[in-house]
């Protein structure tokens, strides 16, 4: 299993989690693994603990037992920065941006650091070669014209792209979305997705995204994890899962097959 | 035997004062989120007041009742809260409640300030002197020493305060809507609580907190300009070891603080004026946010 | 940037108009006038002690100067004829504030001299910068003898004593009284004052009295305020006699905490510069207390009595409704000593408004008599004073109502100073070499 | 490249003006403003940090050990050259500041402020103790020479204050730098937001870190130009009131502009020496309005009125 050089590995394995707050589990005996460039779902009710896995994957949260391997590696232990630094990002269910700095800003922000030298003391940040850089990624998530804007003056749809879009300048082998599509209009959850969706592979990274609605599921994910008081209850094809009578009453809250269309 | 004796009363005592002077400051911190540099002042304030109306207490026949003066020491502090409070609270304080921890500081460094000069032309430079309460109660024998008696009626005195300001917040249902508040601001907002009365009853109950500590204290000092500026300081490295906005921090950190300094001053008496920079620098060391301040997870 | 530029330039531009605004609208000072800076505490701990008492005495002297209203040699109005006007700075704030004050008096107030400094922190900080400026300085209250062990001004005088006459008097007054004391214990401020002060009186001791132990030394932080921890140490130790050079706030809340507690009962007290509290605290001092009052200043000078002390006396109480204690005796010393210095420079220039230099050399060794007593320019290469010590033992007065001094000591001031060139400390470990007493 | 000639001309026109201006300055003028440029680096430098969100209510500590640098060289070797002198203080605050740097970046918000704080007291309590040192009386500090040269009357007020403006702007113009760099648009990105910034794969501590350091450094500087202005040293350099003016200045300049920062720091030497001549019983009182005032009606400083953030946008 440590030899990464063979397709075997897979891009992100646990064994075992275990998490609990006070009486609470979080994390009960969670083992899965991703293969590279796997697009997989995580659903769940709320407190069904997925957003507990992404913490944990992505070392906000150290699980209590259990192990986490990227590519072989152990980083269990690791905090947010060395993960991310190893190659694992996140997007964040309310996104977490600079709210005092303007789109391009936080873009610029996202690519300094994401330079492998630390961010330097004599090097401008907004150097033309930088400023193009961040344009290009602005652009290619259509949200260019809102470069100037401060974060209070953002749609919740460009928000969401912005955490994303700076998530994704570290290049990284995993990505985590917490709710892509949360809090935003109906209309705009497809478009996001696409875009989101195509980027990423693009790039070939292995995506797990928490989310709600189950049409976004069937379509963009080609697995499912279904969550239930800490529990993996379900893993399968979305089609499969969602039929499954123990994820109709614990995740999708109802028993009728018509409900998941 | 007897050292550890006293060490143990003298730090007691210290150590009950200290609580006085810094509960409010902690309780203040906790619902509006500022640190209130101004405390001091209004401790001063405080004290002037009770000097001011047990002197007028005696002068009119106080006498023929002595253990009245009490009363006008919790009434003086009372009337300071009521007048100040409002004012502080209403007229400045509230336009600072979103901004950063620091400009708190620095407002209320300003009224710090403002309230040193006010209170010299209020009452002038020349000391008041009040210590018939002080003498009131006599002396008590305790191991080989003496202490006057009121100093156990402060040690009293504390601990029942420590306990109203308790039950208040656990066991009334005012009090558990400041814990809430206290707890998550936003959270109680949104779940309707009137955060503008809390806010108000918060602090007014601050200023009597410190008032009271002028009140308690004065018979036992000489009331004259400056006495605030040092407890204000004493009382932040209190609050700060026990952890901001923590109600039994404040006591735990008042305890540590005077039962060390008493220790200090009777075995190593150079230490005497850093020991309290050097408990407050150790504990954070170990316990950055203080000794009774879980830190907590921000939720993402 | 660009705008950052514009406003910069607009915002110099703009500090440095209304900086020489400032600096136009003070013209110099007429040569009718005498305009001298009085810099002491108005704000503080040190205020209510020293600092408003002072700069009161100051006022009224000034004010009968002005007059005419002191008897010789003093009847000149003002100083040699001049008015004098008087601008107030609070001291409060640390040397370095007043030190940029210090400079804001001489250079754009134009002041002729300056009187002030009570911290001794002020008083080392200060006279460099008289120096440079060849500003006439006056340091009238600071205590610690290094500001002319140290250094050596041409334009810096001061016209009180150092503090070490307090404690050498009071080792000789425990001796010369028959004080038995095996052992002393001290409780001092924290800081140089009051570290100053217990190593004195512990060397003023080993000396007078060796068999006496000094035990347990304690220094609080100024301004504690809070000092039952202090006091149950001292009373564990059961010394015969107690050292205290505290002050102001903190000496009344500590004898308040202290006799509250019988401290008084069980050892002597003896309060290096005590006298001051006496006005407020009345009857809550109790009899027996050993009483210094850096000189002969208060109820000690007005026992000894004389024309200047009791006209002073009766002016000062019936404008302020107390006694003075030692800070107005202080400023009016001083003051004299400007007054007679500025005056014989004048006889020596023909009348003229002196310059600092000539004011500097009439002061220098000069010697003149103040309500302590003879105050002689004597150590320093004549820029620093010495003067007439008293001590004296507490005594209330039940059927005056009011608290007097008895068993009172007076002390030549040669007899408690070190003589020119040699350092105080030192003086006091080689016995007193070249003391003349009585 | 346009940038580069902006802050270029900026940092001459400011040397111009400044050394021009002083020339016309009445001597008293001129020392409060070597002063005030002097005090104006130690804001500077809680500035720097306060970009980042942090506000250190201890930076008395570094201008404590820099004005002590220049003290303790004055009185026990006789070393006066203010080049060396300077040199040193930057070496000891680099070692302090090095040394407490990484243990304070683990703290925020008023924690990170009193526990600085606390450092500074502690300084400030051992330097009371230290009877050698002078105790709380402090050290006098000998008059500075200038590689060899040693003026005397206003020429050495004018010596001292040229060398302040030349250090003043040039570091200004460092800082300037520093905020437009990487490392300044991440501190700004800590202090909106330091979850997303370690999300990101950077190093919020390193950046506090260095963002300590850097304010050691000026602090230090500011201390040594002070002590040898002043002509004396004493623990009050690290008194926490001395360093509660510091942020006051800091506050009132804001962290957007650098040249707000010393002009923040002329008015407050403005506003306490006038209180102070022609309110001596209430200047304290003139004081705190003054403050107030500020607070309540420039909410971003100063900096606000010099210079706009929303320049990315247009």
């Amino acid at each position: 299993m440590s030899d990464s050089s063979t397709g075997a590995t897979p891009a992100l394995e646990t064994r075992g989690l275990m998490k609990s707050f006070g009486a609470v589990t979080a994390a009960h005996d969670i083992t899965v693994s991703v293969p590279e460039k796997a697009v997989w779902s995580l659903i769940g009710t709320n407190g069904a603990g997925k957003t507990t896995f992404v913490n944990m994957v992505t070392g906000y949260l150290h699980p209590d037992e259990g192990t986490i391997l990227f590519q072989g590696r152990d980083i269990t232990r690791l905090g947010p920065r060395e993960v991310t630094r190893a190659g694992i990002c996140r997007s964040f269910q309310i996104p977490q941006l600079c709210s005092e700095l303007t789109v391009l800003e936080n873009m610029l922000v996202s690519l300094a650091i994401a330079d492998p030298k630390p961010p330097s003391f004599f090097r401008k940040a907004r150097e033309s070669a930088a400023e193009d850089r961040a344009m290009q990624i602005l652009k290619r998530f259509r949200i260019e014209e809102y470069r100037g804007r401060l974060m209070s003056e953002l749609p919740a749809g460009v928000r969401k792209l912005l955490d994303i879009a700076m998530s994704m300048s570290g290049h990284p082998k995993v990505m985590l979305l917490d709710e892509p599509t949360s809090g935003v209009a109906a209309e705009e959850k497809f478009p996001i997705m696409d875009l989101v969706m195509e980027a990423l592979a693009a790039e070939n990274v292995t995506t797990l995204f928490v989310e709600h609605d189950m049409e976004i599921v069937t379509r963009y994910s080609d697995r499912v994890l279904a969550f239930y008081d800490g529990r993996i209850i379900a893993d399968d094809a979305p089609g499969d899962v969602l039929n499954d009578p123990q994820v109709q009453r614990y995740v999708t809250g109802t028993l009728a097959p018509e409900a998941t269309s | 035997m007897d050292l550890l004796l006293v060490i143990l009363v003298d730090g007691l005592i210290y150590g009950a004062w200290l609580f006085i002077i810094s509960v409010g400051l902690t309780l203040v911190f906790g619902v509006l989120g500022i640190l209130n540099l101004a405390h001091g002042s209004l401790y001063a304030i405080g004290a002037y007041a009770t000097a001011t109306a047990v002197g007028i207490y005696f002068a009119y026949g106080g006498d023929a009742f002595p253990l009245g003066s009490y009363i006008v020491m919790a009434f003086s502090a009372l009337l300071v809260a009521v007048v100040i409070a409002p004012i502080l609270e209403r007229g400045l304080l509230r336009h600072f409640y979103h901004r950063d921890e620091v400009i708190g500081v620095l407002v209320t460094y300003g009224v710090f300030l403002i309230l040193e000069d006010a209170i010299k032309l209020i009452w002038g430079v020349d000391p008041l002197f009040v210590y018939e309460p002080y003498d009131l109660l006599g002396m008590v024998e305790a191991g080989p020493l003496f202490y006057v008696a009121y100093d156990f009626l402060v040690i009293a005195v504390s601990a029942v305060t420590g306990f109203a300001v308790w039950y208040f917040l656990n066991r009334t249902r005012r009090g558990k809507v400041m814990l809430a508040v206290i707890h998550d601001r936003e959270m109680s907002q949104t779940m309707g609580v009137n955060v503008d009365k809390v806010f108000l009853l918060a602090f007014g109950t601050g200023v009597f907190l410190a008032a009271f500590g002028g009140a308690l204290t004065a018979p036992m000092i000489s009331v004259s300009p400056g006495i605030g500026v040092n407890v204000i300081i004493v009382a932040f490295a209190v609050i700060i070891i026990g952890g901001l906005g923590s109600i039994e921090g404040a006591a735990l950190g008042a305890v540590m603080v005077g039962i060390s300094r008493a220790a200090s001053v009777h075995l190593m008496p150079e230490l005497e004026l850093f020991i309290i920079y050097f408990v407050m620098a150790v504990v954070l060391f170990f316990r950055p946010e203080g000794i009774f301040v879980r830190t907590q997870t921000r939720k993402i | 940037m660009k705008l950052s530029v514009k406003r910069l330039m607009g915002a110099t531009a703009a500090a440095a108009l209304s900086l020489g605004i400032g600096a136009g609208a003070q013209a110099a000072s007429h040569s009718d006038t005498f305009k001298i800076g009085l810099v002491t505490f108005l704000s503080g701990g040190a205020a209510e002690s020293f600092g408003v008492p002072a700069l009161n005495g100051g006022k009224l002297l000034i004010d009968m100067l002005n007059k005419g209203e002191l008897p010789a040699p003093y009847d000149q109005k003002g100083f040699g004829g001049m008015t004098i006007e008087a601008v107030e700075i609070d001291e409060a704030g640390g040397a370095t504030k007043q030190v940029q004050e210090f400079r804001n008096l001489v250079q754009r107030e134009k002041v002729d001299a300056v009187l002030g400094y009570v911290s001794s922190g002020d008083c080392l900080a200060v006279p460099p910068v008289a120096e440079e400026l060849k500003a006439f300085l006056v340091l009238y209250d600071c205590g610690t003898p290094r500001v002319f062990e140290e250094g050596s001004y041409n334009y810096v005088f001061r016209t009180a004593a150092h503090a070490t006459m307090d404690n050498v008097s009071l080792a000789k007054y425990m001796t010369s009284r028959g004080i038995k004391v095996d052992s002393y214990a001290g409780v001092n401020q924290d800081y140089a004052w009051g570290q100053d002060s217990w190593a004195d009186s512990v060397a003023s001791m080993g000396v007078l009295m060796p068999d006496a132990k000094a035990s347990t030394a304690l220094f609080p932080k100024i301004f504690a305020g809070q000092y039952g921890t202090e006091i149950s140490a001292v009373m564990r130790e059961k010394p015969d006699l107690l050292h205290s050079s505290l002050w102001g706030g903190d000496l009344q809340a500590f004898m308040l905490q202290a006799s509250a507690r019988g401290i008084h009962k069980r050892m002597r007290i003896a309060l290096a510069a005590g006298d001051h509290v006496i006005p407020q605290l009345g009857k809550k001092m109790p009899d027996g207390i050993i009483l210094g009052a850096r000189g002969m200043n208060g109820l000690a000078a007005r026992a000894k009595g004389g024309e200047l002390v009791d006209l002073l006396w009766d002016r000062y109480k019936a404008a302020y409704g107390v006694f003075p204690v030692q800070a107005p005796f202080r400023m009016w010393q001083g003051l004299l000593g400007v007054k007679s210095a500025v005056e014989k420079a004048m006889k020596a220039n023909g009348g003229m408004k002196p310059t600092a230099e000539q004011m500097a050399a009439a002061m220098k060794g000069l010697s003149w008599e103040a309500p302590s007593g003879t105050i002689t320019m004597a150590l320093g290469n004549g820029h620093q004073a010495i003067q007439p010590n008293a001590i004296g033992t507490t005594k209330w007065d039940e059927a005056a109502g009011e608290m007097t001094l008895v068993d009172v000591e007076y002390y030549d001031a040669e007899c408690v100073n070190p003589p020119d060139g040699v350092k105080a400390v030192e003086w006091i470990k080689a016995g007193f070499p070249g003391a003349k007493c009585d | 490249m346009k940038a580069l000639s902006d802050i270029r001309i900026t940092t001459a026109l400011a040397l111009v003006v400044l050394v021009g201006g002083g020339q016309l300055l009445p001597d008293w003028a001129l020392f409060l403003m070597t002063i005030a440029l002097a005090k104006g680096l130690v804001s500077l430098g809680i500035v720097m940090q306060m970009r980042a969100g942090l506000v250190s209510f201890g930076q008395g500590l570094f201008f404590c050990i820099g004005a002590y640098v220049s003290g303790l060289m004055a009185n026990f070797t006789g070393v006066t050259d203010i080049f060396l002198l300077t040199a040193l203080a930057v070496l000891a605050c680099l070692a302090v500041g090095g040394a407490f740097g990484p243990l304070l970046a683990n703290y925020r918000g008023i924690f990170f402020a009193m526990l600085s704080l606390s450092l500074s007291m502690i300084l400030y309590g051992v330097l009371s103790k230290m009877n050698s040192l002078g105790g709380t009386d402090g050290l006098n500090v000998a008059a500075p020479t200038f590689a060899g040269y040693a003026p005397e009357g206003r020429d050495l007020s004018m010596t001292l204050y040229l060398y302040t403006v030349v250090i003043v702007v040039f570091i200004g113009a460092m800082l300037r730098t520093g905020f437009d760099s990487q490392h300044g648009l991440v501190s700004l990105a800590i202090r909106s937001n330091e979850l997303r910034v370690e999300y990101l794969g950077a190093s919020v501590r390193r950046t506090n870190a260095i963002n300590y350091v850097i304010s050691a450094v000026l602090g230090g500087i500011g201390g040594v130009i002070t002590g040898l202005a002043i002509g004396h040293v004493d623990p009050e350099y690290a008194y926490w009131t001395t360093s509660g003016e510091f942020v006051f200045v800091a506050i009132l300049a804001g962290y957007l502009s650098i040249p707000a920062v010393f002009v923040a720091s002329i008015i407050l030497e403005l506003v306490r020496s006038f209180s102070n001549l022609y309110f001596p019983n209430t200047w304290q009182m003139v004081l705190g309005v003054f403050l107030l005032v500020i607070i309540l009606a420039l909410p971003n400083g100063l900096g606000s009125l010099f210079q706009r953030r929303r320049e990315g946008g247009s």
